[in-house]
């Protein structure tokens, strides 16, 4: 078998792998959201003034609310199976409509963190273990641990009151200028403009993580056996750190960026919140508070298949960087 | 004053608004971003009363009337009306050449289905406002007749287009209303069309260049944007990113910063049709709030002065009866009412609580009850806060619950299961519209919001309440609320908080927004930018 | 002429709160052209911190050289610059390791970390680099060097990334080599032919090798001269032949007295009582594969193993590496089931008996185990884990505690040991404390997996002592698991040779040892380390008892 | 060694135990230097730091900042020991038997753990407490919920490593039972680093407690650091000292305990790799 089409069957199989664990997901929420008092009419009826009973009840009919639980379980997997996320109750919008249209700044500001947060952690990291306990390594150590303690609201206010008000560097909030509405490049711009601050609050909070991961990481690997074995073939300490040391160090600051994509789509809701981003995290925590119960299945199961198929990648990715690991 | 003349009154203002011609100075373009919080669940506004649907529909649908800061009718798709003398037969003569956004021409036929088919089918305000109304005859496109069962003067007051928007009978008449697209993609007669609404960011309205007043609007293109953090928003207005945010989208300790921030004011006009109370009801049914000592105790010993000086920061009235002191033009409004302090009367309450033989214990507890809060917002859980240490002074032991919505209104409306609600409600412009459902033994309705929850029931209460329903003499009618105001600060089913002052932050450069009683509710259409 | 290498009062100084002061004293020793010096010594004698010296490689600040002097043609190796070094490293003097999988760059090429050397020593083109590299490939004797350039250490064997290993050392063709226990992680076959290349090398070089190693047979094998090393000094210098023969310092003859002898043992008459019989066991081993994958590589660790075992003798089970000797051992105790055959303990079949129904019989059969540093739990006293299993087995805590205190007698523990911690006993004492443990339960037999391969030679003799006398002294059958000839031929009364899985060979030492039948025997036998050298030798020199 | 004295080496450990202790401290005296509930309306509202006899200002309900920190420093405390302290022990259960036993088992309970890790973590916390209603009880179990997988794979890893030990091998030949090579043989051997990741996630606790009460979900009835963050937040520009003091507390206490944290891992294995 050529190692193309092996890929494609470790990738189909792990993909098939994930499939009980995401129903598993959509079952477990499902019947947590039951034990939630009221109901997405419950919400609509309260939000509109009032409402009878009677016209409550038909718009749980209409919803399908007042079908026995199994029975709604079972509706929404067939529907899943389909490929159908169904509709969500308060937005009177198919789910999938809903989701895709908030994908791309969920993956923009993910994207854009994790980038971040890895990028200048393991660049810190590495300056840390390359300068072991003189003032750089204190000063790097200090400056990761107040990042990580600082709560993430306050970093993203105080942001937006340096950078946007007094400063006026960056917008406070939102996507895009709307009062300009941009296109082609300028849109571009105007996006990547926006998404500095969140980026960089979001970033900060995770930067501690890939900085002590890395120089941890750093440090253990300069003590391995193969280092030695360099210097003895009189490898110049440069190449020893940045080629052979550091592509070692990687791995399990890859295995790690891994493991968080799940936390950050959930992590962002306060980015998400304070900045106005318009993400999935902010969609699901109103859904959650208006019981759409269809939406917020949808995007808990879309995240986790988000998060399938980024281990994936970080899979491939970890088997390029360590031969050792064969993706089959 | 009888019927005809008020009417005849309200027809000359009519020329009066028509005769103004925009002056000058005011400028023609640019685009207007404002707050809309929250995020609005869809923009049918005939289905749903729901605040941030208010902020944008009405931009986009007209009604019959609109109404100037001192509730004088103005006219809308209406271009006069007049009542009967039995006050049984209201005739409204629509203006002619106003088309749909969709180029379809508005008609009276327009008019009846949306009174009978859909607002007083599916408006959740709808069936009381318009209840007295049996028919509506079509004679010719521009005539609509309403035929009453008996007289309903509030009906007037009811025909804005935030309270009873126009919908287009070719789109949604065979539908079913309730699903109809029409809900995310509004067609109306209004100021701006609707372009584009991109969830969790904004929704986008463009100029209606065929909009039915000549030479309006101004603005070329409004945009509402959401944005979730109270502190963001206000971050985004003294950015100059929004100019405009009402109903506490800035919270009223920015919004005071604001006000004394050059190119920002704050003004409180624009919500008389609301007219918004705080309040806190009772489960009457059930012991230790069964007894009306403990709750005109409560009443006593609640700082409303602190209240609205420390968590409203300064902006609000303290309540003195049920009704709001803007009844009072209409001679409603009845002062002097005892049970009703402005600063605490912590001995007062005692002495009620001892009269009442509700002793303290060995700890010094009279009572225990959990107090549950309103989760529309961080002002009234320090309400509930404060409501805590200010009971415990008069040894009644508090715990707070806060829920989130869904579960709050499913305990208070649906399953009755508390004991002490912090609430507020808004009053509108009658009190048959705001007011009776809050005590009416008929608004006891167990699953249907913001009624009368705490079950509450007089019979001496009911009967008043029915007449000044259908009482036309404003003398009499004052009569009659005065007499259910002595008897509800007898009863104190509810104790009323205070009277609530929305605050609306906006950028200087955002000019003539607020002519309309109604506020960030109104249509916008005179709003100019001067850039 | 100035020497190749001159070590002269070299003093290795270590960190403030280590046991001693210096890892290496006053060390004075020479290295010329074309010979191999063989430094020999126990765990922690310093040898190879002195390699590292020589080297530069030390792990500075925490070890550093405190004084005198390493001269390399002259040169002051422990003055010159660390640019200087760097240039020397690897062109003029190189160094091989004792574990090449963690020596080498897992995520490299092998070609790239051989290309390296090249690069930074000498300028010259990519495809010269490659064409010498393949090269060197084929001189360390690499099969298909043109796979094994692109090849990643994990995917060569032990012995190939050794010899890849060497092949990088000797790329630039230096005047010294350094060889650090280069053959200790390899199967005894494969460091035979390892030791050859070795010395092929560096006669058709004329390297100087330092070459460092615990192991007396491969100083005979290989050395042209040998220096003995015992905490950090340097007690005996000389010809192979001197030091070996003729060993001046009383430590170097209680070394060379413990070098286990190749002869085997008096044989011994066989009890008729059988105590045990291994019928054709069968064991594999599914890599991969899982709920989803296909079919997984199966292995046969043990292919139709047959085999009894009588009461009073000791089976020597010998094979290499991945010859399923442990899992043998291993199925025996029940630490792994195995699929097929039978395990007879006199008319019980243990094989198919679950955990509870296996319970009772768990007494009769025990282990001891390879490794003494992870066979004793760190966070549990010497008196628990002896007495534990008594007590489970119901005796009382005194008479635990009695039996415990008894059993530290017997394997020449202090009674003290009872309430101390493992962390505080030296690796011999910790395989008596686990030889005590394994005999609490008065097993009928004991199965011993490699217990003295993790031991310095001194102490191993002492262990497989002990091992002979408890037998004799309890009457017990052993079972016992080695890859080193020379120690089954010290305690083995039958030795069985085990070979992919398969049991080829068995019959009484001497016998197998005399006239082996298989050739795999043979090889076995060919390439123990210092055969020829000790079998001669044996005649001159007295039992180690 | 002994294990202070490894401990002692890392200055900044040490440093960050005393500001723990000085925390605990704290916590432990605040009835004593505050009497008052800290809800208590004590007097001038909005009063900046050192005026009106309020040492960290006054909320605009004029109560004690210092009061809140204090008694909030409880609450808060409480609030990560108590969520780490499930998260472990479920941890432990989980990945001692995946990791014991392997196999299907392992495969069964390493999909649960797997699970529980793709759902977005701080929207399934705010889920939990949300259907439970903001209290003490429903945010310690929604944190111990979204945190013990982390636990699970580090026992898991633990035990895989160590029930091929020699010494668990040689229990089992002793015939010892599952349940007792476990917990009293390898349990003990892998404590260190869950010690060292058990104190890490006692800081993460603290600041989602905080992330919590900043969305609205806090318990309203007892004062915690998270508490007044929410309170305060929306004052932040005009009061900057109701939120910003306990936030640094927050922050004090996170870097404090991370400081520690590290300063156990280097005492008890200073070759621990990080995990998580």
């Amino acid at each position: 078998m050529s190692h193309f089409a092996r890929r494609i069957r470790y990738v189909v199989k792990r993909l098939l792998q994930a499939i009980p664990i995401v129903l598993a997901i959509v079952i477990l929420n499902f019947l947590l959201l039951q034990l939630a008092e009221g109901d997405a009419v419950d919400v609509l009826a309260g939000e509109a003034g009032s409402a009878t009973p009677e016209y409550m009840a038909e718009l749980r009919a209409k919803f399908g609310l007042d079908q026995p639980l199994p029975v709604q379980l079972a509706v929404y997997l067939k529907n899943v199976m389909f490929f159908d996320l169904g509709y969500s109750f308060r937005h009177e919008m198919p789910v999938s409509e809903l989701i895709l249209d908030r994908m791309m700044p969920t993956l923009l500001l993910m994207v854009a963190t994790i980038t971040l947060a890895v990028g200048f952690g393991i660049f810190l990291g590495l300056v840390a273990a390359m300068g072991l306990n003189t003032w750089r390594d204190t000063a790097i150590s200090i400056f990761a641990l107040i990042t990580y303690a600082t709560p993430l609201f306050w970093v993203g206010l105080m942001m937006i009151v340096v950078f946007s008000l007094n400063l006026r560097w960056f917008p406070t909030s939102g996507m895009e200028n709307f009062a300009m509405f941009y296109e082609g490049w300028d849109r571009v711009w105007d996006i990547a403009h926006h998404l500095v601050l969140p980026t960089i609050t979001l970033s900060l909070f995770y930067l501690a993580l890939y900085t002590r991961l890395m120089r941890a990481s750093m440090l253990e690997q300069a003590g391995q056996d193969y280092v030695t074995t360099a210097r003895a073939k009189g490898v110049t300490e440069n190449r020893i750190m940045f080629v052979h040391v550091l592509r070692n160090a990687l791995l399990p600051v890859v295995t790690m960026a891994g493991v968080q994509v799940g936390a950050l789509i959930g992590g962002s809701v306060i980015v998400e919140s304070v900045f106005a981003w318009p993400g999935l995290g902010m969609l699901a925590f109103e859904a959650l508070f208006s019981r759409d119960l269809n939406l917020l299945l949808g995007i808990f199961l879309l995240s986790a298949l988000l998060v399938v198929a980024v281990n994936l990648v970080v899979d491939i990715i970890y088997s390029t960087l360590d031969p050792r690991i064969e993706v089959s | 004053m009888s019927l005809r003349n008020w009417a005849a009154a309200a027809l000359c203002t009519l020329g009066l608004a028509l005769g103004a011609v925009p002056a000058d100075a005011q400028k023609a373009g640019g685009t207007f971003v404002y707050l809309v919080q929250p995020e609005p669940p869809s923009l049918a506004s005939y289905l749903s009363t729901s605040g941030p649907i208010g902020l944008v529909a009405p931009k986009i649908y007209d009604g019959l009337f609109d109404y100037d800061n001192d509730l004088n009718i103005v006219p809308a798709l209406a271009e006069s009306y007049e009542v009967s003398e039995d006050g049984k037969t209201v005739t409204f003569n629509l203006r002619q050449g106003v088309t749909w956004h969709d180029g379809a021409p508005f008609t009276s036929a327009d008019v009846q289905f949306t009174v009978m088919s859909v607002l007083k089918e599916v408006h959740p305000r709808g069936p009381n406002s318009f209840r007295e109304v049996t028919s509506i005859d079509t004679p010719d496109d521009h005539t609509a007749v309403f035929n009453l069962a008996n007289p309903a003067p509030y009906m007037l007051r009811a025909l804005s287009a935030y309270e009873s928007p126009m919908v287009p009978k070719h789109l949604l008449e065979g539908t079913d209303i309730r699903s109809s697209d029409l809900a995310t993609s509004p067609v109306g007669t209004g100021a701006y069309k609707f372009v584009e609404w991109k969830k969790g960011q904004y929704i986008r309205l463009d100029k209606n260049e065929n909009y039915w007043k000549p030479g309006l609007p101004y603005i070329e293109r409004i945009v509402g944007r959401f944005i979730p953090d109270a502190s963001t928003r206000t971050a985004a207005m003294e950015n100059g990113e929004v100019m405009y945010g009402a109903y506490g989208a800035i919270p009223n300790i920015d919004a005071v910063r604001l006000r004394d921030t050059d190119g920002f004011s704050v003004t409180t006009d624009g919500y008389s049709m609301i007219n918004p109370m705080a309040l806190i009801e009772f489960n009457t049914t059930k012991a230790p709030f069964d007894n009306s000592a403990i709750r005109k105790a409560i009443s006593l010993a609640i700082d409303r002065e602190f209240l609205i000086e420390n968590i409203w920061f300064g902006y609000g009235k303290p309540a003195t009866s049920a009704l709001s002191t803007n009844f009072a033009p209409t001679g409603l409004y009845k002062a002097g009412l005892p049970n009703y302090a402005a600063k605490a009367d912590v001995a007062g309450a005692i002495a009620m609580l001892d009269a009442a033989g509700i002793t303290p214990d060995a700890n010094g507890i009279r009572a225990t009850a959990v107090l549950d809060l309103i989760p529309y917002g961080e002002d009234w859980r320090r309400a509930g806060e404060y409501m805590k240490q200010a009971m415990s002074e008069i040894g009644i032991s508090l715990e707070l619950r806060y829920e989130d919505v869904p579960t709050w209104l499913k305990r208070i409306y649906a399953d009755y299961d508390f004991e002490m609600n912090i609430n507020y409600f808004y009053q509108l412009p009658d009190p048959v519209l705001g007011v009776h459902r809050h005590y009416g033994t008929d608004q006891i309705r167990q699953g249907t919001h913001f009624v009368n929850s705490s079950r509450y029931s007089n019979p001496t209460l009911d009967a008043l309440l029915a007449s000044g329903a259908q009482e036309a003499s404003a003398t009499k009618r004052a009569e009659i609320y005065g007499e259910v105001q002595d008897i509800l600060a007898e009863d104190m089913p509810v104790v009323n908080l205070f009277e609530m002052q929305f605050l609306t932050v906006y950028n200087e450069k955002l000019k003539d927004h607020a002519t309309s009683a109604l506020g960030a509710y109104g249509p916008f259409d005179r709003a100019w930018l001067d850039e | 002429m100035t020497r190749l290498l001159d070590i002269t009062d070299l003093h290795i100084a270590l960190p403030a709160d280590s046991q001693r002061p210096y890892a290496v004293q006053k060390m004075e020793l020479h290295l010329e052209a074309n010979e191999i010096l063989c430094v020999v010594g126990e765990s922690g004698s310093g040898k190879s911190l002195t390699a590292l010296a020589v080297m530069g490689l030390l792990p500075k600040p925490h070890v550093h050289i405190a004084k005198g002097s390493v001269l390399f043609q002259g040169e002051d190796l422990t003055k010159v610059s660390d640019d200087r070094l760097r240039q020397i490293r690897g062109s003029e003097i190189s160094m091989i390791f004792q574990e090449p999988m963690t020596a080498l760059n897992p995520v490299m090429t092998i070609g790239t970390q051989i290309d390296e050397v090249f690069r930074f020593h000498d300028k010259m083109p990519g495809k010269e680099r490659r064409r010498r590299a393949l090269e060197l490939l084929r001189d360390v004797q690499l099969p298909d060097p043109e796979q094994a350039i692109k090849a990643y250490p994990h995917e060569l064997s032990g012995g190939q990334r050794q010899r890849a290993m060497i092949a990088m050392a000797l790329a630039l063709d230096p005047k010294i080599l350094i060889a650090d226990e280069p053959t200790t992680a390899l199967d005894v076959t494969t460091q035979a032919q390892v030791l050859r290349l070795i010395k092929e090398m560096q006669a058709a070089h004329g390297t100087g090798v330092l070459f460092i190693t615990h192991d007396f047979g491969v100083v005979a094998d290989i050395a042209d001269r040998v220096a003995v090393m015992q905490n950090g000094l340097v007690v005996e210098t000389g010809t192979t032949d001197q030091v070996l023969r003729t060993p001046q310092h009383p430590y170097t003859q209680a070394l060379i007295a413990a070098v286990p002898e190749l002869t085997p043992r008096p044989s011994r008459a066989r009890s008729p009582e059988i105590v045990m019989r291994v019928n054709k066991l069968e064991k594999t081993y599914r890599s991969g594969g899982g709920l989803f994958g296909g079919k997984g590589r199966i292995v046969h660790a043990a292919n139709d193993v047959t085999f009894d075992l009588a009461r009073g003798e000791t089976l020597g089970i010998v094979g290499e590496s991945g010859s399923g000797k442990s899992t043998v051992a291993r199925c025996i105790v029940r630490l792994n089931d195995a699929e097929a055959g039978e395990i007879l303990l006199g008319d019980t079949d243990l094989r198919p008996l679950g955990r509870a129904a296996m319970r009772p019989h768990r007494s009769k059969i025990q282990m001891v185990f390879q490794d003494p540093f992870a066979s004793l739990n760190p966070r549990t006293r010497i008196g628990k884990i002896i007495a534990q299993g008594p007590i489970m087995y119901g005796a009382s805590p005194e008479d635990a505690k009695k039996r415990t205190l008894d059993l530290l007698d017997i394997v020449g523990l202090d009674p003290r040991s009872y309430d101390r911690f493992p962390h505080e006993f030296s690796g011999g004492q910790r395989q008596r404390i686990g030889i005590a443990r394994a005999l609490a339960l008065e097993p009928d037999i004991l199965v011993a997996d490699e217990p003295v391969s993790a031991l310095d030679v001194s102490i191993q003799a002492q262990i497989l002592n002990l091992l002979d006398e408890i037998r004799d002294r309890m009457n017990l059958s052993m079972i016992f698991i080695t890859h080193d000839l020379r120690v089954a031929a010290q305690v083995c009364d039958r030795i069985a040779v085990m070979q992919r899985g398969e049991m080829i060979e068995i019959g009484p030492t001497s016998t197998l040892f005399a006239s082996p039948k298989e050739t795999y025997t043979r090889e076995l036998l060919a390439a123990v380390p210092g055969k020829d050298w000790f079998l001669k030798g044996s005649s001159a020199q007295a039992p180690a008892t | 060694m002994t294990f202070w004295k490894l401990f002692a080496r890392n200055r900044g450990a040490v440093v960050g135990l005393a500001i723990l202790i000085l925390i605990t401290f704290m916590a432990a005296t605040a009835g004593i230097f505050f009497p008052e509930d800290p809800f208590s309306l004590a007097g001038q509202s909005m009063s900046p730091p050192g005026e009106n006899g309020f040492l960290l200002g006054s909320d605009s309900l004029g109560r004690d900042v210092a009061a809140g920190i204090a008694h909030g420093a409880k609450t808060s405390l409480l609030i990560g020991l108590l969520a780490t302290l499930v998260a472990v022990c479920v941890g432990i259960v989980m990945g001692a038997l995946a990791g014991y036993y392997g196999g299907i088992i392992d495969d069964l309970l390493m999909r649960v753990t797997e699970m529980f890790q793709t759902i977005p973590s701080f929207i399934f916390a705010i889920l939990l407490v949300a259907i439970m209603k903001p209290s003490i009880e429903s945010i310690v179990i929604a944190i111990a919920v979204v945190s013990w997988p982390a636990v699970a794979r580090l026992v898991r890893g633990e035990f895989l490593s160590l029930r091929n030990r020699e010494f668990v091998q040689a229990c089992h030949t002793l015939g010892m039972s599952d349940i007792r090579i476990m917990m009293g043989e390898i349990l003990p051997n892998c404590l260190s680093p869950v010690i060292v990741i058990g104190s890490l996630m006692v800081a993460t606790a603290i600041l989602i407690e905080s992330g919590l009460a900043f969305l609205g979900l806090g318990d309203p009835n007892i004062m915690s650091w998270g508490f007044q963050i929410g309170a305060g937040r929306t004052l932040l520009r005009s009061a900057w000292w109701v939120c910003t003091f306990p936030g640094i507390a927050i922050l004090l206490t996170v870097l404090a305990i991370n400081l520690v944290g590290e300063g156990i891992n280097d005492a008890l294995n200073p070759r621990l790799r990080e995990r998580s």
